[in-house]
């Protein structure tokens, strides 16, 4: 029987992967809990969308600012270092390709690397878009973290994504519950299979003919 | 002497018209001109376009804008909030109109208004719903869509401090939009925690120069 | 015989259209002195392309800072209330019609209001062009300051240019050493001469068809 | 931690590559980063190509480098000057090639390569030589050109002050181009009058965030 990550799990795996020195957007929800994983004797440079580099932890009860907040628009403190710049800017610098990394949910991602994120198409929702289809094409690297499965049990890791696209062929990394799995040009392969899960398991769960970890026997 | 300073927020947006085009600054309610936005609602203009980043909060500034049923047209990045009450009433029922713009694309468009290009191939939202229809084009092997400015007859911007020559500065990020609104209205009226005078901002430090400002109020400190 | 304005004449006649309040370029050169000769009394912002505005006098001898220069690489001052900005946003400011009025040099201008005045098109010659171009679209009125002859008689309003465009349909007025002609897409019409100076006569030397000063007879 | 000063030009000039494109900040010598360009001369890297406004004044910086024939190609606005005798020479021997591009074109083909666009409609140029040949379109009753971006390899850029994340403030007019180049390099190489502590920058006052600067040298004040 798998062992599956927890939330908490996959957002500390994805802060090991975070080099020291590394410009990083963290997306709002889900995402943005990998910032409480940030190994704190190194020095890693958060970017919020709205305009601030240098993001620091939330402000102790009592010290919230409602001038500075977060692309969640949860108040947020600035560290020592940080600066403020208007929108063109904080745009530029996802566009232009000065962020090393973008952490991103997903509703669905394929083996291909094309990221669903921001709408489920439903009919009469009303769709909103923020600044996931700048952050899907803008970053060096896009790591999607997710559960691998839907409640319903479907692999969000698919073939081709049903959902409206935010991005095509953007995502280079997927952290689930149930491992790291690359995606991109050459399609799927695991990185890390949790404790118990067999490669077959991972194919058999998504229906998808994933490469095995390097080293292991497929 | 050129003074762009008025005595209130009611005098700063009267020539505001029926049908205008207004950006309004904020992202959220950091930055958002709520006493120009209650000016504007006294005001009374009615079948305005509005561009901002949402589509309102709660039950002030833009929001109340929408609840008044002034608003035609909606264009921002992200419309759906847990509070957005007032906008998600007028869409449902048919009463407002959405263009949803990704939010990069949103300031870049703002950004082209303001320096005078006549459009931008941009890489964001290619192959996307919200690319439908739209001019694409391959440069050195990456995909690009083609946007348009985007103008407006008015700005309503917040800033911290102003002098009276209309140069800004902002505070933290209730920065956000209000840069590059101000540079693509014809008409940018701004309001300030407070008028300081002439010489007292550092010209280093100016972040919207006053070319880019016609209107100035002062509101007093209110954060 | 007309009495012709000396260049600094002609640079007082400009500095009288400008308004306070304007947002006002001079160009390199003999626009440059434009400046000398607006109201100490009124408050018009100079834009420099090298990124000021509220642009100064020149410094008192010894108080030069080689790095507060204005676009023809002299020294200047900055007034108070004044500030610096980058290039983009300098740029921005002309191409994006925020400035009112731009004073250009000419070679030649067209009774269209098309401006020629970066390059000779000599064989040889190191072209060079600067802001020329960006100034002439940007601004909502282009002033040319010119004498009206070459010094070999020949006149600089033109049917349509000879030298290398830095324009089309750009330039709203000509202030000459013979008067004030404003010219556009409905030709050219003078709108002031100079003592002793016909319409006639101006027609003769520009061979070119203008329109008399309205309320004046033809 | 992360600290982005060297303690020398020379070492921070030591990966530039023969061929490659470096651009270089500054109007005339205001913001001509000259301690970045001996090092660079030292160096030796060979068959340059430079993006910067002029091509040299008298017989430092840019000059230098075109004087120790270290330039295959300049793109800029505005060669000729009373003192750029060595571009002159270089260029009548046909040693050195030239692209011109009206400044506010270059600002806005710098600013858009560090902004990630795939091209411009720009009005500026429209109908002139230096448009010739270039995709043209009317857009809104208004004539454009298409123009691409303009990216490099390096970039040298002059601030005043800088910290070890590698934010910068700049004086006066020698801000220029330093900050859109500052967007537009893959490596971007600064030369400050002096580096100061992590924070002494008022976040609010920081031109240049560091997430555009790769290395920092300080060279003592010099003006």
């Amino acid at each position: 029987m798998a062992t599956l990550l927890t939330r908490d799990r996959i957002a500390q795996r994805v802060a090991r992967d975070i080099p020291e020195g590394a410009y990083v957007n963290l997306g709002i929800g889900l995402p943005t809990t990998v910032a409480n994983y940030l190994p704190a004797d190194k020095e890693i440079f958060l970017q919020s969308e709205n305009g601030l580099l240098g993001m620091g932890p939330a402000p102790a009860p009592g010290e919230e600012d409602p001038e500075l907040i977060n692309a969640g628009k949860q108040p947020v403190t600035l560290l020592t270092g940080g600066c403020y710049f208007h929108h063109a800017d904080s745009f530029a610098m996802m566009r232009g390709g000065h962020l090393d990394i973008c952490v991103l949910g997903a509703f669905q991602v394929s083996a291909g690397g094309d990221l669903a994120n921001w709408s489920t198409g439903a009919p009469g929702a009303i769709p909103a878009v923020g600044g996931a289809m700048d952050l899907a094409i803008g970053a060096k690297q896009v790591f999607v973290m997710m559960e691998l499965l839907t409640r319903q049990g479907q692999s969000k890791l698919v073939e081709a994504c049903t959902y409206p696209l935010t991005g095509i062929g953007c995502v280079s990394r997927v952290y689930s519950d149930h491992g790291v799995i690359d995606v991109g040009a050459d399609g799927a392969r695991a990185i890390e299979l949790v404790d118990g899960l067999s490669i077959d398991d991972l194919r058999a769960l998504t229906g998808l003919d994933i490469a095995a970890p390097t080293g292991a026997s497929a | 002497m050129i003074d762009k300073t008025l005595a209130s927020c009611r005098d700063a947006v009267a020539d505001i018209h029926d049908g205008a085009t207004v950006m309004i600054g904020g992202f959220g309610t950091a930055g958002m001109p709520d006493e120009l936005i209650d000016a504007l609602i006294d005001h009374g203009a009615r079948e305005l376009t509005i561009v901002n980043n949402n589509a309102g909060n709660g039950d002030t500034g833009l929001a109340a804008l929408i609840a008044n049923r002034r608003v035609r047209k909606v264009v921002c990045s992200f419309p759906r909030q847990t509070d957005s009450h007032h906008f998600d009433a007028a869409y449902h029922a048919g009463e407002i109109e959405l263009e949803l713009v990704p939010q990069g694309n949103l300031a870049a468009r703002i950004q082209a208004a303001g320096a005078g290009l006549g459009a931008i191939f941009t890489p964001t939202g290619f192959g996307t719903e919200l690319a439908a229809g739209k001019e694409t084009r391959e440069i050195d092997g990456r995909q690009y869509v083609l946007e348009y400015p985007i103008r407006a007859d008015f700005a309503l911007v917040k800033a911290w401090q102003g002098d009276r020559w209309g140069n800004l500065v902002y505070r933290k990020t209730a920065r956000n939009f209000g840069p590059i609104m101000a540079m693509a209205a014809a008409t940018t009226i701004v309001q300030v925690s407070r008028v300081v005078e002439l010489g007292a901002l550092d010209p280093e430090h100016v972040v919207t120069p006053g070319i880019f400002v016609q209107r100035v109020v002062a509101i007093g400190e209110v954060h």
